[in-house]
């Protein structure tokens, strides 16, 4: 309903929760290409360990560089505050995607997909596969993780109101690394030998969960979901380990994010409003959140046609 | 007074040697990961199946093998905390090269330790020729090796190694012998690394430097190029170890290794298996016991359903026991 | 080894640390078949020069030849090229390795091709025929942690000679060692200038000086001030050559019964096996002197006394105070001092300041309420120190690292003394010391002796406890096995004593 | 006036580089002066590492380490949210307590160090895990935020709008630790401990308790950190403090106190603590991504010790460097000294 006005070269900065993990490069393959068509000077920078602290000096460094947007996914909603209100103050829009921040210390957020949609889709991956009496262990990165947490909390309810025989046997914890989310997964198969399921709503989690299966040759007898980039899971989505896996299209997202910061930066968005995005669709902006997509679940059939 | 002279023995000699006292760690961790293994196994009979058992001897093969270089340099008196950065660059450059190119496993594997080595012979350059501290010389190089690790990567990440890598990682070299490859691949470094540190004048040389570099020099010992030698090994040790985590998890990112803290993992396991910080002894069986004993004791606190959050403390409660335990006392402080 | 006669010469050497010159233009020359002597006082070069002619330091300025063919001794190895071996001031054995391996060290033998394997039989062996030459019975596969510092200094040799070495070079070699084990070394000095090797020696000892050595270089400030063959002996000369001033010895105190009340009584102390049933007082005013071989277990028993070890029974009562549960610095405070033996480890904190060494002993009396150090009296109590023992440095500030091994003594012993102990044990308090600085040293044990301080000598020094003490205790294998007084100390009676063989 | 000047040839090196590097960031980096206080106010950003790395400047001292301060200064920081948060407690008796709890925690250190014998390094890592793992208990799936402005005030505050809060309290507090090394008993006993324990113990030091009050000192130190953290976020988190610890051993080492312990002064901590920080926020601010920020430091710590090890024990006067680097014999070995 209305054109963006891209007359102004503006820079935006995207930042992660850390450089060196594909779904967040997933998100600045999308991001890279919109802001091409944006008029949008570009910059993806993050700390190298998932720190808030690191966050904050880079925040810092871009309001002192003056930069007219800041995207940013955090790495814990409050501490990054402060730093975001500063650069709010300064007239910098700030939109965040993925984590959110506390909300007086954003203009927008961008949910991922809505956390009872998730949590639905998730339990449902599984429940197709192992049956409504599956024995559920739960494999997510730390217990503090907000986003994590909110997904486990959907996947809960969804499950004690629609499976009331499916159970949560344990919940481990893989850090977000590899090797602790493998160890993490193998553990779950030695020690909880009665395991049918692996909900993994972490990108390194759903990878060790489904490595930990496949070590094992406990393919067909478990299965494991969660949200991973389809890159990482193609071989395993096509050994069968996972049969379904939601996560949401990252670099549509990243667009999405590319969007969001050019209307803000521009002043164009109101707390609720309605904008469509050429290619992506129209979105409405509700109380300052606007939700992405609906999951999208990956499955052998489907899987090739993500590249991210 | 005089009465109570009892002196009987010949002038000059002592009356009796001092009875050997040696302190044997590795027994003591042995022990200790019996009593735990068998301790868990009645409670968790699934603890002591042959499988869970492989996984718990197969998740310490990485840790082992950094544990043993680190031993090594804890021997002459030194640390190096770069470990765990170049483990985590090997394993991004393997992992992503066996996805992108199609390199076979021999030509890797000489490349890989090739380049742990360049990496550790930096290490060495510093403390030996620089006479930078080690612990300093090594965190510099840490956030060097890492910043690589990120440039290299670029943001991406491996999730899927080759089949010929894979195979290494987790397949049984000897078809026969239900062992996994790793599994034989610590064995080997671990005897060839006592038989280097015991029998051959090189390690050796390693022991008097860590007793007293500078009576080592005197005594015509080149301790800069032994040195540098251990850093190198170190490096290339590292490196190894990158590749077999690589091969063995399928999966790298930019903070393996340093994210997992490999550095001060392999440094405990060295301590706990009874090498001295101070330099001079090393324990190399007590080591390798060591990582052994930490896997299992980790894998032992899932068994026990004890809630996630508190498998660290276990960790540190489980180090300091064994430490503790069957410790020498001395005197002074 | 290459074959040579073994005329190793140094000529116009200089040498300089930082700012201060060591060496000024010092020329020696060691000839085969002759035990050269150096002697001069502490931090006058000696040992510098030693470590020159051994590769471990290099020379500013000079040259030094063997046989007129000028060396490039540019490390320790490339004087083991040549034959030539440096048995250190401090023996310097690696702990945790093996005597047999220390004695091997930097060339461990090996057999087999590929992998060449150490060769650990014919290491023992070896190791083991050699100590037993030097009739040392010590177990070679036992760590060298164990080994006293004489019989390190004893392993130090055998390592000389299995490197067949013929320039031998021995810095100080007696000083941690008893009569007995000087009579082992001087026979095997002998024996190697019999076969014609070369043999240089430093010792602050006149008479074994006298008793080995062919030729006497005196060393002042870094010059060579004198040098006589074995015809010109003469205590005196040689004396005024190192010191520069005439210095008057032969003063033997009067000998006294002390009487009164004891002032340190220990009763029963024991720490199987070390040393067990340990009975004895001391009186103030009084001078106690702890002979025994080395081994005997008299640091051991020192050390417990003053709260520095462990003990597993007995009591020590200090001015009828009960010590023997009490902290060292309890102990300290109360007023009972161990001056230690081993300088480096216990004594001095080398890269400490001398004024901070000094005052190391009473930290806690300088303290204000505060906490905050009086840096005035620290200051005074330093000066005192430096002036009290004439100690050779630029000032107060200067690291005690940077001082000559007696100068070091005399700051340990300063720290010590500067608390002002009711009770003090010293354990080899000349050790290391040279002739001017020894005088001074027996000077202030009687000066602080008879203004009432009681105090215990320890020394393997016959000499040094005949002319000091009042009362001897010998100790054997951890026991007292005898205790002589008046006119028993005697050379003879104290010799006889701690060899055992006085026991009753 | 004499005492203002740093004494320390390596101090006075630090001097220049800092002053070098202010001035540099400020004339050439566009953003990184934004006024007297704006410009100050960068010291927000690190000077919590700073807090950390006095109190590590003790125990490294005596020879020791202290890795536990990072789950030390979240535990304490997670404690402080929840007293005052689940228990209602007045904020800054709060924060008393949970300094109180760092300070019990590096005793716990100490005791573990001193009276099991265990090596401060596995001591310390061991206990890293215990306390980190309490944290992660107490803070929950979601660790307690909002503390109020007045106790945003200590992270964020400026007096009278001027100088920051934390830049007034680490100063302060660098001249006490000074003072507390250089001016006391404790402090000689702790750098005797440092050079030689051994010969501290002979001399009556009582080394157990000098040290276990070194680690106590660590511990309130990290656990003050641990507080300004959580008023600069008004939030607190388990692992808040993980990333304290090796910029913190940096800080120490390139302050010129040797690993080994006794050697080097809280003056050089502190300004390699401002050189650091600056760098790295002006390196920021310049545009270098934080990859290349920290790769940078690490060269700059290795090339910074390597030219303090080539010159110090020559002097760093240009006639001194020229000669070392003309004359490329390898430097001289320490004998044992007799
Ligand atoms: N490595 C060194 N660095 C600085 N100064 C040194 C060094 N080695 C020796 N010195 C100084 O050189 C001087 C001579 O020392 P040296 O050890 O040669 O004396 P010495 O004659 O052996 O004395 P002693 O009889 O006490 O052993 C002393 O003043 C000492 O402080
Ligand atoms: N090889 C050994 N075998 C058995 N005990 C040993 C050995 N070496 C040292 N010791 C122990 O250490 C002590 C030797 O120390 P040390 O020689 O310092 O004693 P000491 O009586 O003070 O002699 P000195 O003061 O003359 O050196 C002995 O009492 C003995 O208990
Ligand atoms: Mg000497
Ligand atoms: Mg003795």
């Amino acid at each position: 309903q209305m054109s963006i006005d891209t007359s102004k070269t503006i820079k935006v900065a995207m930042v992660p929760k850390l450089i060196g993990l594909s779904v967040f490069k997933a998100n600045e393959q999308g991001a890279i290409e919109a802001a091409k068509s944006l008029n949008i000077n570009f910059l993806y920078t993050g700390p190298v360990t998932a720190s808030a602290q690191g966050q904050v000096d880079i925040i810092n460094s871009l309001v002192a560089r003056k930069f007219d947007a800041i995207t940013v996914t955090s790495n814990n909603p409050t501490e990054l505050a402060p730093s975001l209100k500063r650069a709010m103050a300064q007239g910098i829009a700030v939109v965040s995607y993925d984590s959110d921040v506390s909300p007086d210390a954003r203009d927008f957020f961008i949910q991922n997909t809505a956390y009872p949609a998730m949590g639905k889709a998730l339990v449902d991956s599984v429940e197709a596969y192992a049956g409504p009496n599956a024995q559920v262990a739960i494999l997510s990165s730390t217990p503090d993780a907000a986003i994590q947490n909110a997904w486990l909390g959907a996947v809960k309810t969804y499950m004690a109101a629609t499976y009331p025989n499916m159970k949560v046997v344990t919940t481990q914890y893989g850090q977000s690394s590899p090797s602790l989310s493998l160890s993490a997964g193998l553990n779950i198969l030695h020690a909880y030998p009665q395991v049918t399921a692996i909900i993994a709503p972490d990108g390194a989690a759903e990878v060790g969960a489904a490595a930990a299966i496949e070590k094992l040759g406990m393919q067909g007898k478990v299965f494991a979901t969660g949200a991973s980039d389809p890159n990482s899971i193609r071989q395993y989505v096509k050994d069968g380990v996972i049969k379904a896996s939601p996560l949401w299209d990252e670099v549509g997202e990243g667009k999405l994010v590319m969007y969001v910061a050019r209307l803000a930066a521009n002043h164009a968005l109101k707390p609720d409003d309605t904008f469509t995005v050429p290619g992506l669709g129209t979105y409405t902006v509700n109380n300052k959140v606007i939700i992405f997509s609906e999951p999208l679940v990956f499955t052998a059939e489907n899987i090739d046609k993500y590249n991210f | 007074m005089n009465s109570a002279a009892t002196a009987t023995s010949e002038p000059g000699h002592r009356a009796k040697p001092r009875p050997r006292r040696r302190e044997l760690r590795e027994v003591t961790l042995l022990v200790a990961t019996f009593v735990v293994v068998l301790g868990v196994g009645a409670l968790r009979p699934s603890f002591m199946s042959f499988s869970n058992i492989e996984f718990m001897v197969l998740s310490s093969v990485v840790l082992g093998l950094v544990g043993i270089s680190q031993t090594f340099v804890i021997i002459t008196r030194g640390i190096d905390l770069s470990v765990s950065a170049v483990l985590g660059l090997s394993a991004m450059v393997f992992g992503l090269l066996s996805t992108t190119s199609s390199m076979p496993l021999w030509q890797v594997l000489p490349l890989c330790m090739a380049m742990g080595a360049v990496l550790g012979c930096l290490n060495g350059f510093l403390v030996a020729w620089l006479k930078i501290p080690p612990i300093i010389a090594t965190l510099g190089t840490y956030s060097l090796y890492g910043g690589l690790t990120f440039i290299y990567s670029n943001g991406l990440q491996v999730d899927q190694v080759s089949p010929d890598f894979a195979a290494f990682g987790n397949g049984n070299l000897i078809p026969f012998l239900p062992v996994p490859t790793p599994v034989l691949a610590l064995i080997a470094v671990a005897t060839a690394a006592w038989f280097v540190l015991n029998h051959m004048k090189f390690g050796r040389n390693i022991l008097a430097i860590g007793n007293n570099a500078a009576a080592a020099y005197n005594a015509g010992i080149s301790v800069r190029r032994t040195l540098l030698a251990v850093y190198t090994i170190s490096g290339a040790l590292a490196a190894f170890a990158g590749l077999v985590f690589v091969a063995y998890t399928g999966s790298a990112t930019a903070t393996t290794g340093t994210g997992d803290h490999v550095e001060l993992q392999s440094i405990a396991i060295a301590l706990i298996g009874g090498t001295a910080i101070a330099g001079g002894r090393g324990n190399l069986a007590g080591t390798v016991i060591g990582s052994v004993f930490l896997s299992v004791v980790i894998t032992a606190l899932v068994f026990l359903q004890v809630p996630a959050i508190w498998y660290s403390a276990g960790e540190g409660l489980m180090i300091l026991a064994a430490v503790t335990l069957g410790a020498r006392r001395s005197s002074n402080p | 080894m290459s074959r040579t006669s073994g005329l190793l010469a140094a000529a116009g050497i200089d040498k300089r640390f930082g700012a201060n010159s060591v060496l000024r233009n010092v020329s020696l020359s060691l000839a085969p078949g002759e035990v050269h002597t150096l002697m001069g006082e502490n931090g006058a070069g000696k040992s510098t020069l030693f470590r020159i002619l051994a590769g471990i330091h290099q020379p500013d300025a000079g040259q030094i030849s063997l046989d007129g063919a000028a060396l490039d001794l540019r490390n320790p190895s490339a004087a083991y090229g040549h034959g030539i071996y440096l048995v250190p001031q401090e023996p310097a054995l690696l702990k945790e390795l093996s005597v047999a391996e220390n004695m091997f060290l930097g060339m461990l033998p090996t057999r087999g091709r590929f992998p060449s394997r150490i060769d650990w039989k014919t290491i023992r062996g070896q190791a083991q025929d050699a100590l037993s030459a030097l009739g040392l019975d010590v177990d070679v596969r036992d760590d060298a942690k164990h080994l006293s510092i004489a019989q390190q200094q004893l392993v130090e040799c055998a390592k000389a000679l299995l490197r067949g070495c013929r320039i031998i070079l021995f810095d100080e070699p007696t000083s941690p060692l008893t009569g007995r084990e000087v009579g082992i070394l001087f026979a095997i000095m002998r024996r190697l200038r019999g076969q014609g090797c070369t043999l240089g020696f430093i010792s602050h000892r006149m008479e074994e000086v006298s008793e080995i050595s062919d030729r006497v270089s005196v060393l002042r400030d870094g010059a060579v001030t004198d040098e006589v063959g074995r015809d010109g002996f003469d205590r005196a000369r040689l004396v005024r050559a190192m010191v520069g001033r005439e210095v008057i010895f032969d003063r033997r105190r009067v000998r006294r019964e002390a009487q009164g009340e004891p002032v340190l009584s220990v009763r029963g102390l024991a720490h199987a096996p070390v040393f067990s049933g340990v009975d004895f007082d001391v009186r103030p005013g009084e001078i106690l002197g702890f002979s025994g071989l080395i081994g005997s277990g008299r640091t051991e028993i020192a050390e417990a006394v003053c709260g520095l070890r462990a003990k597993s029974g007995g009591s020590v009562m200090l001015a009828g105070r009960d010590i023997s549960t009490s902290s060292i610095g309890d102990i300290i405070e109360a007023g009972l001092v161990y001056v230690p033996e081993d300088r480096a480890r216990h004594g001095v904190i080398l890269p400490m300041s001398i004024r901070d060494n000094a005052t190391a002993g009473q930290i806690g009396r300088l303290q204000r309420k505060s906490g905050i150090l009086n840096r005035g009296r620290e200051i005074a109590i330093a000066n005192d120190t430096m002036h009290r023992y004439q100690v050779r440095a630029r000032g107060i500030d200067q690291p005690a690292g940077q001082l000559s091994g007696g100068n070091q003594q005399k700051i340990v012993f300063g720290k010590w003394m500067s608390t002002n102990p009711k009770v003090a044990i010293l354990d080899e308090p000349t050790r290391g010391v040279d002739v001017g600085a020894k005088d001074e040293i027996y000077r202030l044990i009687e000066e602080l002796s008879a203004q009432g301080m009681a105090i215990v000598v320890i020394s393997s020094e016959l000499e040094e406890l005949i002319v000091l003490c009042d009362r001897v205790i010998a100790i054997y294998g951890g026991k007292i096995a005898a205790e002589l007084k008046g006119a028993d100390v005697t050379a003879a009676r104290v010799g006889a004593a701690f060899l055992g063989a006085e026991a009753h | 006036m004499k005492y203002l000047f740093p004494r320390q040839p390596w101090d006075r090196a630090l001097v220049a580089i800092l002053v070098a590097l202010f001035s540099g960031f400020c004339i050439f980096t566009p953003g990184f002066y934004d006024g007297f206080h704006g410009t100050l106010a960068i010291t927000e950003e690190f000077l919590p590492f700073g807090f950390v790395a006095l109190g590590l400047s003790v125990v490294i001292l005596t020879g020791g380490i202290d890795l536990s301060v990072g789950s030390i200064s979240g535990l304490a920081a997670v404690i402080m949210a929840i007293l005052i948060k689940s228990y209602g407690l007045n904020t800054w008796l709060a924060v008393l307590l949970a300094i109180g709890a760092g300070g019990g925690l590096g005793w716990l250190n100490g005791q573990i160090i001193t009276r099991l014998r265990v090596e401060p390094l596995i001591a310390t890592l061991s206990t890293n895990f215990i306390y980190s793992s309490i944290a992660i208990a107490l803070a929950g799936a979601s660790p307690p935020y909002g503390f109020g402005p007045a106790f945003g005030e200590l992270g964020t505050g400026a007096l009278a709008g001027w100088v920051p809060v934390q830049l007034v309290i680490f100063i302060v507090l660098a001249i006490g630790f000074s003072g507390l090394i250089t001016r006391t008993g404790y402090g000689r006993r702790l750098v005797m401990i440092g050079y030689n324990r051994d010969a501290a113990h002979y001399a009556g030091v009582s080394v157990a308790s000098v040290e276990r009050r070194a680690y106590c000192i660590s511990g309130i130190m990290a656990a003050f950190a641990g507080i300004v953290l959580a008023s600069y976020y008004d939030a607190v988190r388990a692992d808040m403090g993980d990333i304290l610890l090796l910029t913190s051993i940096t800080m120490v080492v390139l302050g010129g106190i040797s690993i080994f312990g006794g050697e080097g002064g809280i003056l050089g901590v502190t300004l390699a603590v401002m050189i650091l920080g600056v760098l790295r926020q002006g390196m920021l601010i310049a545009g270098f991504s934080d990859m290349v920020t920290t790769m940078l430091i690490g060269a700059i710590l290795l090339s910074s010790i390597a030219i303090k090890n080539l010159f110090s024990s020559r002097g760093f006067d240009l006639g001194s460097i020229i000669r070392r680097l003309s004359s490329l014999r390898p430097p001289e070995r320490m004998a044992p000294r007799s």
